[in-house]
């Protein structure tokens, strides 16, 4: 029965790593460890991941040519649809809390596991079966009413399995609430001797931060989406006009909680990107404490702005100026904290191994995002540019080019102490290469597309729009092959990468003062801390930067 | 190059005023972005660490005033900009929702898949929009099923199209020409095949095409036909013996009503009160006029509406 | 169950971290029946003389009776988070079992009253049948009706099966008492507000 | 945790009472809007009560309260922006 366990079987010298604490299946699924549930999640959405990629693919073939010629227009809408659902509630929202969150939270708190790890393995499972629910609703035949979900359309015209979806989304909803429950009374109760909060890596605040809105947003997803398929089943006028409901109303709620959930996914590819660059710029972070309250004053700035989604929707003239200076508020934070890490650099003694050009791909993706978030948060200019790849473009910059490349970053960065192995730095330099590159071609044509009009969720577009289309095409196949390099070379390193020390980096925090992979109480003894974090330090230069961090490139060329 | 960028020229005043909004968020924007790249790139290079480059006195450890003043300056610069762009933005999208009086009126109804257009004198085009150069023109529009979003990229300008009520949409074009028409709000299966053109003529032109299609009836004249047949005048009439307010001057004026508060009589005032005559029930009368839901359709509503506004006309417009 | 669980260094750490889970999980709660709270005030901001005419057609005397049940229950439970504080256990399990019956007495009015509406035909999409000029947004009102009150319902079987469970196991343990008890007071104060919404629109 | 008095319990339940009752008999007073706004004031007083005597939140910490808050304060969030479009929509 050691089968899942089998790659992953620790060298015999660590007998007490979390890793080897049980080898059967039953060890894995019952397990109460938040390290093993943090790969079990790892391993769910990674899978999933490649669900919405392939989504993604079919997509990008389809629109090589501004015929419907790939396929039916039906089922290129069930294609961004579920390529939607899937890569927001299924990868992207879980991915970094759930699997680096849960992993290292309570290591780098110094704490023995989370408060509740019965609640962590429930919220694993409810995760489990929101994804075959709607899986399931995709092989049964699909659901087309974009991931919005907007009524009229999904409640009264829609006939594809929208309740099976909805069903899917709700029940990964509880599965994120009890996650970040977990997280929240964890870093409340559970810091160890010294850990004050100003003494928290701001991974620590950032996911914290996250669970907040986790907590607070979720729900009103959750019932939003429950009197959505009440409407649906009993024709009850809530969101229909034609049953005498407000269809604003559900975008309002929908809003309210899917604007606060880009945050969501956003503050935890900013909390990783904190640790990473600090480490391989051998520096304390420029201005902590500015960049702890900057999280969560997007935290809670955030959920002021959802109406920025309807500019055009027929929502008030007022309320759209409204939400139109709460979010130029909002987008203050999120600049301090790229100034922060532009200085951050300044005076450094910078490393460039994987997880660093992961970290700098961010800053840059995410910059770019984030600043053509501004053009659409301007009023007169969103009107002609929503619901355009302009919009596609800014999320996707955001997403995938600053999450998805922060999530990478983080798994290459504690890929030591979570396995205990070393991967080959060569490659994942040039995965990490080869993933920008593919990215900004695929994605930078499609703000072309959107200033000049190509409306999204088009199956068929205007012959003028193709060779942009083409571009974009040709870099989503340059990423799709970026995305697969990483889980190649990753598991070859769980058999024959080279065994990892307690820190590899010889960086910081709590978490690199066990061993690697960690034991499963986390710590022998529980650490106490008597200083701030990011004990860097540019002057002592390479000395400082572990032996074993150059040995990463030359076990690279070994392989 | 217009294949690498299909950018249509701005072929409306208001568009030429977003395009410079545009361009100048596009130079801030991009003046910022590319500083910070070029300052990342600069410290890469130079604080590489095999570099021999000065570490010392770096500034998170040792000047922490200074540290404060330049987070200070980083927050508050970014924060005055925004307004800046904030205070335009909105001005502009304020004008954006402020049609001229004098506005030529086009009703629009919306349906999976199509654009029905029925102008003010009784000519109907389907997925076609013709309109003279160089004269203000208000789309009233709805839908008959889901939501869709009225697209002229040519105009910079977009709205959606609810059922159930009316949103507007006006522009004045300059250039003749064919412009594309978009809905860009998801529809259902064939959304992106709900497209049209918007097709801009010269003025003496457009006449030529008004009069060459066939003899019809203006809007409010057909509105006038229905209000007979459905049976309204026999309540609303001037002969009436039923007790129901008079229409003549009621477009555009406010009405008490019984519950106490008042309205503005505007389009979606008159559909509500011939679909749901017992949301809002008149001051003084009692709610006896019965709904019409089912028995009328989105573009009679439209015709008796055009109708009721042509009965204001006739009375001279209100003060 | 006065143990410690692994992850937890004291008592104190675990009692607080089981504390301060529940209020957070009551804020879920809170903005979980938010909605309903909010679209109910939309909707009747909308259809005010029909959600009036449809609140005259709930059973105000039921109404009232369980809101008095339940905030009796509220004050049982209390009492029972008293007595565990001073250790009385058997106390402790007398009220808590006070406290289960009254939820129980409260759910069998409840149900009383949907068979009424149910011969009424007071339930939407189910037959329903209301005075013409009223029925649009009555239907809304009887289906927000439902399911506000039904869910408040599962919460309230919840709780019922939490004070049992708390009853038999666990009433030695007076965090476990405690946060139990929390979580029935948070039903309470949805009914709180519940009740004027939905039975009180337009009784003058 | 210390027990806290059996009589502050006992008043507070019958206030509790007394306030349902109020609640209760002005409704049937003709007050117009006024009638909505004295029922859910009660309202809030009784909740008050529940929370912070029965839940005690008189004697918790201030990050319990913080947590009891917040959820109430985000729904106030969600209605009081929403009110922006809902009131001025033409
Ligand atoms: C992680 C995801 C994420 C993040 C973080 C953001 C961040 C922001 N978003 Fe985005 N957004 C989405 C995901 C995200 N968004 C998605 C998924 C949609 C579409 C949903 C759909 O319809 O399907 C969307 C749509 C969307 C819209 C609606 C578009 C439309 O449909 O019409 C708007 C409008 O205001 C907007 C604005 C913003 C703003 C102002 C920010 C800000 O927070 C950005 C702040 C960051 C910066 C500004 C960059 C750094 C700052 C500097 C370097 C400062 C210096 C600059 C100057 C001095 C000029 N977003
Ligand atoms: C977290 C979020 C996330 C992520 C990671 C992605 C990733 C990608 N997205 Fe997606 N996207 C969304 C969130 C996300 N997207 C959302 C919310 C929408 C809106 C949906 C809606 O309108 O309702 C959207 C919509 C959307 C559209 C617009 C569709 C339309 O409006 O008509 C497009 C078009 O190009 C697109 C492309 C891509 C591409 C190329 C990737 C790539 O990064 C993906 C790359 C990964 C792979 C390709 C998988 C790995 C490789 C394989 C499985 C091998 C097979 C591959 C090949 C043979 C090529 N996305
Ligand atoms: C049975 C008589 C009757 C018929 C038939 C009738 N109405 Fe009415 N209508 C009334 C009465 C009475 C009122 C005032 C009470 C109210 O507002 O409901 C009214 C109000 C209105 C109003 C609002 C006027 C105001 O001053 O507020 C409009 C607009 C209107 N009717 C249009 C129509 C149209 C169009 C039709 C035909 C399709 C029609 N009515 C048919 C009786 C009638
Ligand atoms: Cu109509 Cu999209
Ligand atoms: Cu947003």
């Amino acid at each position: 029965m050691n089968t899942i366990a089998a790659p992953l079987l620790p060298p015999s010298e660590r007998p007490d790593s979390y890793l080897s604490a049980g080898y059967s299946v039953r060890s894995w699924l019952l397990t109460h460890d938040h390290k093993r549930i943090a790969i079990l999640f790892a391993v769910s959405i990674t899978l999933l991941f490649f669900v919405g990629g392939t989504a993604a693919a079919l997509i990008r073939i389809e629109l090589i040519t501004p015929a419907g010629d790939l396929v039916s227009a039906e089922t290129y809408n069930k294609l961004f649809t579920m390529h939607g659902v899937i890569m927001v509630w299924f990868f992207l929202i879980p991915s970094i809390p759930a699997t680096l969150g849960n992993f290292l939270i309570p290591l780098m708190i110094g704490a023995r596991d989370l408060a509740f790890p019965r609640l962590n393995l429930l919220s694993w499972y409810l995760y489990l079966a929101g994804a075959v629910v709607t899986i399931g609703a995709l092989l049964a035949g699909g659901v087309d009413t974009g991931w919005t979900f907007y009524t009229p359309f999904s409640t009264l015209f829609s006939n594809t399995y929208v309740i099976a979806a909805v069903a899917g989304v709700f029940i990964v909803g509880f599965s994120s609430i009890l996650t970040g429950l977990n997280i929240i009374v964890t870093v409340h109760e559970l810091r160890a001797p010294g850990m004050t909060w100003f003494r928290l890596p701001l991974f620590v605040w950032a996911i914290y931060a996250t669970s907040v809105i986790l907590v607070l947003a979720t729900p009103v997803l959750a019932m939003t989406l429950s009197l959505m398929a009440f409407e649906r089943i009993f024709r009850i006028g809530i969101f229909d006009p034609q049953l005498g409901g407000d269809p604003l109303l559900f975008q309002h709620l929908f809003w309210f909680y899917s604007h606060p959930a880009v945050y969501i996914m956003v503050l935890p590819g900013m909390g990783v990107v904190s640790e990473i660059i600090t480490c391989f710029a051998r520096k304390r972070i420029f201005g902590y404490r500015m960049m702890a309250y900057a999280i969560l004053a997007i935290a809670v700035i955030g959920f002021l702005v959802w109406g920025h989604h309807m500019f055009v929707s027929g929502q008030s003239v007022y309320a759209g100026m409204v939400f139109s200076v709460l979010s130029y508020l909002v987008a203050i934070p999120s600049a301090i904290k790229v100034f922060n890490w532009t200085a951050t650099l300044y005076k450094g003694s910078i490393h460039f191994e994987a997880p660093m050009l992961y970290t700098l791909g961010f800053v840059g993706l995410f910059m770019l995002g984030g600043l053509t978030g501004l053009f659409l948060a301007a009023l007169a200019l969103d009107v002609h540019l929503t619901d355009t790849y302009f919009v596609i473009a800014h999320f996707h910059y955001i997403m995938v080019g600053g999450t998805v490349l922060a999530y990478l970053g983080g798994i290459h960065y504690w890929w030591p102490k979570i396995t205990g192995r070393l991967y080959s730095d060569a490659w994942a330099r040039f995965a990490a290469i080869l993933i920008f590159a593919g990215f900004n071609l695929t994605f930078f044509p499609q703000y072309l597309l959107g200033v000049a009009g190509m409306p999204r969720r088009y199956h068929e577009y205007a012959p003028e729009f193709q060779v942009l289309h083409v571009l974009s095409s040709a870099g989503a196949s340059v990423l799709a092959l970026g995305f697969l390099l990483p889980p190649v070379y990753l598991l070859w390193s769980l058999r024959r990468g080279e065994h990892a020390t307690a820190n590899p980096w010889n960086a910081s925090g709590l978490e690199w003062r066990t061993s690697s992979p960690p034991p499963q109480e986390n710590f022998k003894e529980i650490p106490v801390v008597t200083g701030p974090p990011y004990d860097y330090s540019p002057q002592e230069g390479d000395s400082m930067f572990g032996q074993e961090a150059r040995e990463l490139g030359a076990s690279a060329s070994r392989s | 190059m217009n294949a690498l960028f299909p950018w249509t020229p701005a072929a409306s005043p208001l568009a030429g005023k977003v395009d410079v909004l545009l361009g100048a968020l596009t130079a801030l924007t991009g003046g910022v972005a590319v500083t910070i790249i070029a300052l990342i790139i600069v410290f890469c290079l130079r604080y590489r660490h095999n570099t021999k480059a000065d570490r010392t006195r770096a500034p998170a450890d040792q000047r922490h005033r200074a540290t404060r003043r330049i987070e200070l300056a980083w927050t508050i610069i970014p924060l005055l900009l925004f307004l800046g762009v904030f205070v335009w933005a909105a001005d502009l999208y304020y004008q954006q929702h402020a049609p001229p009086p004098d506005a030529q009126q086009v009703f629009i109804v919306a349906k999976q898949w199509m654009w029905k257009v029925q102008h003010a004198d009784g000519r109907r085009e389907i997925d076609q929009l013709h309109v003279p150069r160089g004269y203000p023109i208000k789309l009233v529009m709805t839908s008959q099923d889901v939501i869709h979003s009225f697209f002229v990229p040519a105009f910079r300008t977009k709205q959606d199209v609810l059922p159930g009520r009316y949103t507007t949409l006006w522009f004045t074009a300059e250039r003749a020409g064919r412009f594309h028409l978009f809905c860009t709000e998801y529809c259902g299966t064939d959304h992106s095949r709900m497209t049209g053109d918007i097709v801009v003529m010269e003025p003496e032109e457009y006449t030529r095409w008004l009069a060459s299609g066939p003899a019809q009836q203006t809007l409010a004249a057909r509105g006038e036909q229905l209000f007979r047949t459905l049976g309204c005048s026999g309540c609303h009439g001037a002969s009436a013996t039923v007790h129901a307010p008079p229409l003549e001057s009621l477009y555009g004026r406010p009405v008490a009503l019984a519950s106490g508060g008042t309205v503005i009589a505007d389009e979606l005032y008159i559909r509500d009160s011939i679909l749901i005559p017992t949301k809002d029930v008149a001051a003084g009368y009692s709610p006896i006029m019965p709904s019409f839901a089912g028995q009328v359709s989105e573009e009679q509503i439209l015709e008796l509406i055009a109708y009721i506004e042509s009965l204001r006309d006739s009375q001279g417009s209100p003060p | 169950m006065s143990g410690i669980a692994e992850q937890f260094e004291d008592v104190r750490q675990q009692e607080q971290s089981a504390h301060l889970g529940m209020w957070v999980f009551l804020a879920t709660e809170v903005l979980f029946f938010g909605v309903l709270f909010f679209v109910y005030s939309v909707m009747r901001a909308r259809y005010p003389a029909d959600f009036a005419a449809a609140s005259r057609h709930t059973d105000v005397a039921v109404g009232t009776i369980n809101t008095a049940i339940l905030l009796t229950s509220s004050f049982t439970v209390a009492l029972a988070v008293r007595a565990s504080q001073m250790q009385a256990v058997r106390l402790t399990r007398r009220w808590l079992w006070v406290t289960a019956a009254l939820g129980a007495v409260f759910l069998a009015l409840k149900g009383y009253e949907y068979y009424k509406d149910y011969s009424e035909h007071l339930i939407p999409a189910f037959r329903f049948s209301f005075e013409a000029a009223h029925a649009r947004g009555a239907e809304v009102f009887f289906a927000l009706y439902f399911a506000t009150t039904g869910l408040h319902a599962v919460h309230l079987c919840i709780g019922i099966a939490v004070v049992l469970l708390i009853a038999r196991n666990a009433a030695r343990n007076e965090h476990a008492v405690e946060v139990g008890g929390l979580y029935w007071h948070f039903v309470d104060i949805v009914w709180i507000f519940l009740y004027p919404l939905l039975y009180l629109v337009s009784r003058a | 945790m210390k027990p806290a008095a059996f009589r502050t319990y006992l008043w507070t339940w019958l206030a509790l009472l007394a306030l349902l009752a109020l609640t209760f008999g002005s409704a049937y007073v003709h007050m117009g809007t006024f009638n909505l706004v004295v029922n859910l004031a009660i309202a809030v007083l009784k909740t008050l009560l529940v929370m912070i005597v029965f839940m005690d939140l008189a004697r918790s910490t201030s990050l319990v309260r913080l947590a009891a808050a917040a959820g109430f304060f985000w729904l106030a969030l969600l209605a009081g922006l929403s009110l922006t479009d809902f009131l001025t929509r033409s």
